[in-house]
């Protein structure tokens, strides 16, 4: 058997054996990839990066832990980002198997951020987490009005008008923008109501599956930017530079599609290599 | 300036529904998106206040007592009506000015609305700094069933009245012997020179009807073919293997290769063992059908029916085996795998076609001539609405929504 | 009786719940939930011991014929009774019992001469059976409630072996199909014609959407979304229509009995 | 060394594998562990590992469906509402009894009733299903992209792509007409329809890759980090 026949014949076990330890060595070592960026992406983080020091943004995080894969390594990026450039955070919950989890998304952003500066972030005066109400389309109309209507405490039990950093914030109007996180038809309540009747600067992150119906939101400028799964959370965990689950997902599954399309360029080559050869051997055996 | 309240509050019976409905609808306040633009929800009201063994939010979890209420007679036992005093029912955001007050059917739900009960509604106003107008009274409306729901009628009853008749024409012309030509299909030609294979080897054949139940038409369509198979199988003498996932399928396919074995004219070689059942679990079943393939070393395998992830399992392993295999399912997500690893894919609605072309029987080709009929009505159809549509002729367009429950 | 009967039913029952679909009262509704949401699972229940009896006389009688492999017959045995024994040992007594009696009757039955003797003493022997049968029912019950690792879903036996057989089992065939599906590429997608290479060169596309390719990335993402959102959604959708006409063809002719060849009609 | 003997060496090596697995880990990891690496060694071929698993399998998940119908089902259903009065669940449950006549050869058509009555009300309840979401919503949904022409923004790239999907629609659909032979302007459109099938299952394939790739790695995690502890890279 000739090499290439051996390349248009391989006993499918290479393929298997290959990916198998392709798989393998992506998880156990630690190597870099280059994750390109979309301007999708690069708008968010530019967006948050234009920001002063002081002033703040709406993080709405509307997903249950079932999505928590794809969408947490986008939340955590969003409040390293915020927290590094001293940007002050107002955080909604509007899943209700959210809040919880959202909590304690943030106690470890927060121990992240002081193992990583030695700065605690402290709730009331760098973020604010309200946590759930129920209703979430008059939540997110209420909201517009004053922060007060639907959410007199936040999560804690504190009220709003005892918190430092709420004393200059009413309604949008005082936050810059709203980045809304989520695995449900929340992203389409933000975009009608907090975009559609508020004005909102609206940017989304969502699952890979639903990015796709999102882009159009993109082109009439109701969001201005989308991070779509984990190739998304992998994108803003590149641009806040601190690479997370979201590259390390990246990195196996690009050595696993490597894998795959290098063995369907083998077989193509085999197979053409093959083709020549017999139709050689045809022309010869007739002439 | 006072808040300016909703107006011209009306409540009607829900259409084309089982009862326990009644819609509201209203005028939105003169400053709800202009005046003092001030608005923030509107909250509903309903009279006479019903008051129940099952109070709103008033069951502890766990407490079954309610239950009792379902037993009770027909009527509105167990329910007192207050006049003069307001339920409160919900609450919409500001621009609506419709509300649907669903209830539930069962009388010891805290939901349930009554049939034949006069209710009356009123709206309030709410503004964002809390101020509350208040609107007139509704007129008294009462929740009725209907009998027929002229939507479905329309658009789904007029549809599937003209494909029956289309199907009977057909197998009318059919039977009267005239020729109707279909044209062939590779999947369908495969599947003799397939059980050949497998006499010429002296191996096997399996037949997987997949994963869905028999409620599901694909896997009746499966055991349509199974029958058609079966005869030819039985003709051949080969070995036949009917792996099942459902046992009710399993029954039936028992019933279906047993009447081939006869047909075939040898009812002495049926075994009950032919078709036997798995498992309920659809990767215990993969994992046993896997098994199967490679020890029996199966010449043909079909996979016909509803398939999921393991589309692509059964495929591989078949063609590890060196096996012929003709597939076919209604799942769109799985025939690409079956057209990358398959020999043959019957695609969608070939599935359902196969039966008639293996049977032959004029009857059945009849109905593949109703098929391809309306599937050029359709496109008919098709076309001209998307004319309509261009030229915005919304009188036209206006029918092709679906504007019913 | 035999033939005609069951395409009398299948007829009357078609007929009546495809007439149901436009009658939204609930009188209508009832006969929807009763007949066509809760007939059919229970139908299924009675269907799933036969199963069950099918899986079990297979098993057995490979293991009787030490036919190849019948060792591992063994363990599905032992799989399955551990199942029934912990998770429904009502059921267990209950056939355990009824079977009792029919292996019983006959030999009862084999051992007197006379016919009236033997109905007599056949309907006693049904009777003791039945009796014992749901005496055995209410026991299993009793030990259910009275112990509380056997009987129930929650049964910590019948939930050991569900996370740690059933799961890992299901996870991996699931994670199999990551090699498959690496096996079937490198196979199938090679462009031995047009049409090969329209299905090899839409799927390198897609695979290649989150791949960094320098000023070729943001090209290729868009390629692929767009096959994605394009082509694909066009074949889905004839697909679905042809799918839909082919159910309602293949359920007409079931509900008219113009296909017939799935039942027997000896 | 004769093939048995291999086999039973490598049986040997597992045992010990097996047993010191349960030893650090514990009997409720190694058990699933083993069981994996049960499944994943039918890459290589099938082998008394893999059958040890399957046969395990079968028996285990058919006792649990029996459990799980028996408490949903059957309790719920037949045994509940009989308590509660419901004497209208007799009728499946006597249907469900007929089932039983399977058992018995002569009576075996009397099965054939609760069969029949359970295809035909399928049959008809899914006439009207199907037909409104295959056949009439994506007829509707398709024109419904002419609408959005004028509608939804009016931009070029939106009108092109609906124009191309209703093409592809059309086009798929003369590919399964039956009764033509795919020859002149039936077998152009019936060719560019194939082709739009194939690009659309070319793409789900590429598609699904990642999702299967997920699934891996979750397996491969389990194996590296919470059966053999290997730290985390």
């Amino acid at each position: 058997m000739s090499f290439f026949e051996k390349m248009f014949a391989l006993d499918r076990r290479w393929v298997y054996l290959t990916l198998g330890v392709a798989v393998v060595i992506a998880l156990l070592t630690h190597f870099t990839i280059e994750v390109p960026i979309t301007k999708e992406a690069r708008s968010i983080y530019n967006f948050v990066d234009a920001l002063k020091p002081g002033e703040t943004i709406h993080l709405a995080i509307d997903y249950d832990p079932s999505v928590l894969g794809e969408l947490h390594p986008m939340t955590y990026a969003v409040l390293r980002q915020c927290f590094a450039k001293d940007i002050k955070v107002v955080i909604t919950a509007l899943h209700q198997f959210g809040p919880a989890m959202v909590a304690g998304v943030i106690d470890s952003a927060v121990t992240l951020h002081e193992k990583l500066t030695g700065v605690k972030k402290k709730s009331g005066q760098d973020f604010v987490f309200l946590g759930y109400k129920p209703y979430p389309v008059l939540i997110i109309l209420g909201m517009g009005q004053n922060y007060r209507i639907p959410f007199p405490r936040d999560y804690y039990g504190v009220p709003l008008d005892s918190l430092p950093m709420m004393a200059n914030i009413r309604n949008y109007t005082d936050t810059k923008g709203v980045i809304n996180i989520s695995g449900t038809s929340a992203t389409d309540w933000w975009i009608t109501y907090g975009n559609g009747r508020y004005g909102v600067p609206l940017a989304i992150g969502v699952t890979g599956v639903m990015a796709t119906d999102y882009y159009p939101y993109l082109q009439t400028h109701q969001i201005f930017g989308i991070l779509g799964g984990l190739k998304g959370a992998a994108e803003y965990e590149e641009l806040v530079k601190t690479p997370g689950p979201a590259v390390e997902g990246m990195r196996v599954q690009i050595v696993a599609h490597t894998v795959i399309i290098l063995f369907i360029i083998i077989g193509n080559i085999g197979f053409f290599a093959v083709r020549r050869a017999k139709s050689r051997e045809h022309l010869s055996g007739s002439g | 300036m006072p808040l300016a309240p909703a107006t011209n509050v009306r409540a009607i019976d829900a259409p084309a529904d089982h009862g326990h409905e009644i819609d509201v609808n209203w005028t939105l306040s003169a400053d709800d998106g202009a005046g003092q633009k001030n608005v923030m929800i509107y909250r509903i009201l309903r009279t006479p206040r019903m008051r129940g063994p099952v109070m709103p939010d008033s069951i502890p979890p766990g407490d079954q007592s309610y239950k009792l209420f379902e037993s009770a007679p027909y009527g509105n036992a167990g329910w007192k009506f207050v006049e003069g005093e307001w339920d409160t029912l919900g609450e919409v955001p500001v621009g609506m000015s419709t509300y649907e007050n669903r209830g539930d059917r069962e009388r010891g739900s805290k939901s349930f609305i009554p049939d034949n009960v006069d209710f009356r509604y009123k709206v309030l106003t709410i503004s964002s700094d809390k101020a509350i107008s208040e609107s007139a009274v509704s007129a008294p409306a009462h929740a009725v069933g209907q009998w027929l729901n002229p939507g479905r009628l329309a658009h789904i009853g007029i549809p599937t009245a003209v494909f029956t008749i289309l199907v009977l024409v057909f197998i009318t012309i059919a039977q009267k012997g005239k020729e109707l030509y279909v044209r062939p299909l590779a999947g369908i030609n495969a599947v003799d020179e397939a059980i050949g294979r497998a006499t010429e080897m002296n191996r096997p054949i399996l037949y997987v009807l997949g994963l869905g139940a028999a409620d599901e038409i694909a896997t009746i369509a499966s055991l349509t073919i199974l029958a058609r198979v079966t005869k030819k199988v039985a003709e051949h003498r080969t070995e036949l293997l009917v792996p099942c996932y459902d046992a009710v399928v399993m029954s039936v396919a028992q019933e279906t290769v047993k009447q081939a074995y006869l047909d075939a004219g040898r009812p002495d070689e049926y075994k009950d063992d032919i078709v036997y059942f798995v498992t309920q679990e659809q990767f215990a079943y993969v994992a046993a059908v896997n098994g199967t393939m490679l020890r029996r070393k199966t010449a043909t395998n079909f996979y016909l029916g509803v398939f999921y992830a393991e589309s692509l399992i059964l495929a591989e392993t078949g063609s590890i085996a060196g096996s012929i295999q003709i597939s076919g399912t209604d799942r769109t997500t799985q025939i690409p795998f079956f057209v990358v690893a398959c020999d043959y894919t019957l695609i969608g609605e070939e599935l359902f076609a196969a039966s008639a072309y293996l049977g032959r029987e004029p009857k059945l080709l009849g109905t593949l001539k109703a098929q391809d009929y309306a599937k050029a009505i359709f496109l008919g159809v098709l076309i001209i609405g998307c004319i309509a549509a261009a030229v915005q002729w919304d009188w036209l367009t206006n029918i092709f929504h679906l504007n019913f429950k | 009786m035999k033939r005609q009967l069951p395409l009398a039913i299948i007829f009357i029952g078609g007929v009546f719940m495809l007439f149901q679909y436009f009658v939204p009262h609930e009188t209508s509704e009832f006969f929807y939930e009763f007949v066509a949401l809760d007939w059919p699972p229970i139908i299924g229940v009675f269907a799933l011991s036969l199963g069950i009896i099918s899986l079990a006389r297979v098993s057995v009688s490979r293991i009787n014929q030490r036919q190849e492999n019948w060792q591992y017959s063994i363990l599905t045995l032992v799989g399955l009774g551990s199942m029934l024994v912990f998770g429904v040992p009502q059921l267990v007594l209950f056939f355990g019992a009824l079977g009792l009696g029919f292996v019983v009757l006959p030999i009862v039955l084999s051992r007197v001469p006379s016919v009236p003797v033997k109905v007599a003493l056949g309907l006693i022997v049904a009777a003791v059976t039945l009796v014992v049968a749901r005496f055995a029912f209410s026991l299993g019950n009793a030990i259910h409630n009275a112990v509380p690792w056997i009987g129930g879903r929650e049964s910590p036996i019948v939930l050991w072996e569900f996370n740690n057989v059933m799961v890992p089992v299901t996870a991996t065939m699931f994670a199999i199909l990551a090699f498959f599906i690496a096996s079937a590429a490198y196979r199938a997608f090679r462009a031995r014609s047009i049409l090969a290479s329209v299905l090899l060169i839409a799927a390198l596309i897609v695979m290649l959407r989150f791949f960094p390719l320098g000023p070729f990335t943001t090209p290729t993402g868009f390629a692929a979304d767009w096959i994605i959102t394009v082509p694909n959604l066009a074949a889905k959708r004839a697909i679905v229509i042809g799918v839909g006409l082919g159910i309602v063809a293949t359920a007409l002719k079931i509900v008219l009995g113009v296909e017939r060849s799935y039942l027997g009609r000896d | 060394m004769s093939a048995k003997t291999t086999h039973w060496i490598i049986f040997a090596i597992v045992a010990v594998l097996v047993a010191v697995s349960a030893v650090l880990a514990g009997p409720t990891v190694t058990t699933a562990a083993f069981l994996t690496l049960c499944i994943l060694s039918f890459l290589y071929q099938d082998n008394p590992y893999y059958k040890i698993a399957e046969h395990l399998m079968v028996g285990v998940s058919a006792g649990y469906w029996v459990v799980l119908l028996y408490y949903s089902t059957f309790q719920d259903k037949v045994i509940d509402s009989l308590e509660s009065g419901h004497w209208w669940y007799l009728m499946p449950l006597v249907l469900g009894i007929l089932m039983w006549t399977r058992l018995i050869k002569k009576w075996v058509w009397v099965s054939r009733y609760p069969l029949a009555l359970y295809i035909g009300v399928s049959a008809g309840v899914a006439i009207p299903v199907e037909m409104k979401a295959k056949v009439i919503e994506q007829l509707y949904g398709s024109i419904d992209l002419v609408t959005q022409m004028h509608t939804g923004g009016g931009s070029t790239l939106l009108t092109i792509n609906n124009i191309l999907i209703l093409i592809g629609v059309i086009t798929s659909l003369v590919y399964f007409f039956f009764s033509k032979e795919h020859t002149g302007a039936t077998g152009f459109f019936a060719k560019i329809g194939i082709a739009v099938l194939m690009v659309g299952f070319g793409a789900s394939f590429g598609f699904t890759v990642m999702a299967r790739v997920s699934l891996l790695i979750q397996r491969f995690q389990f194996l590296l980090f919470d059966w053999l502890h290997v730290p985390r890279a």
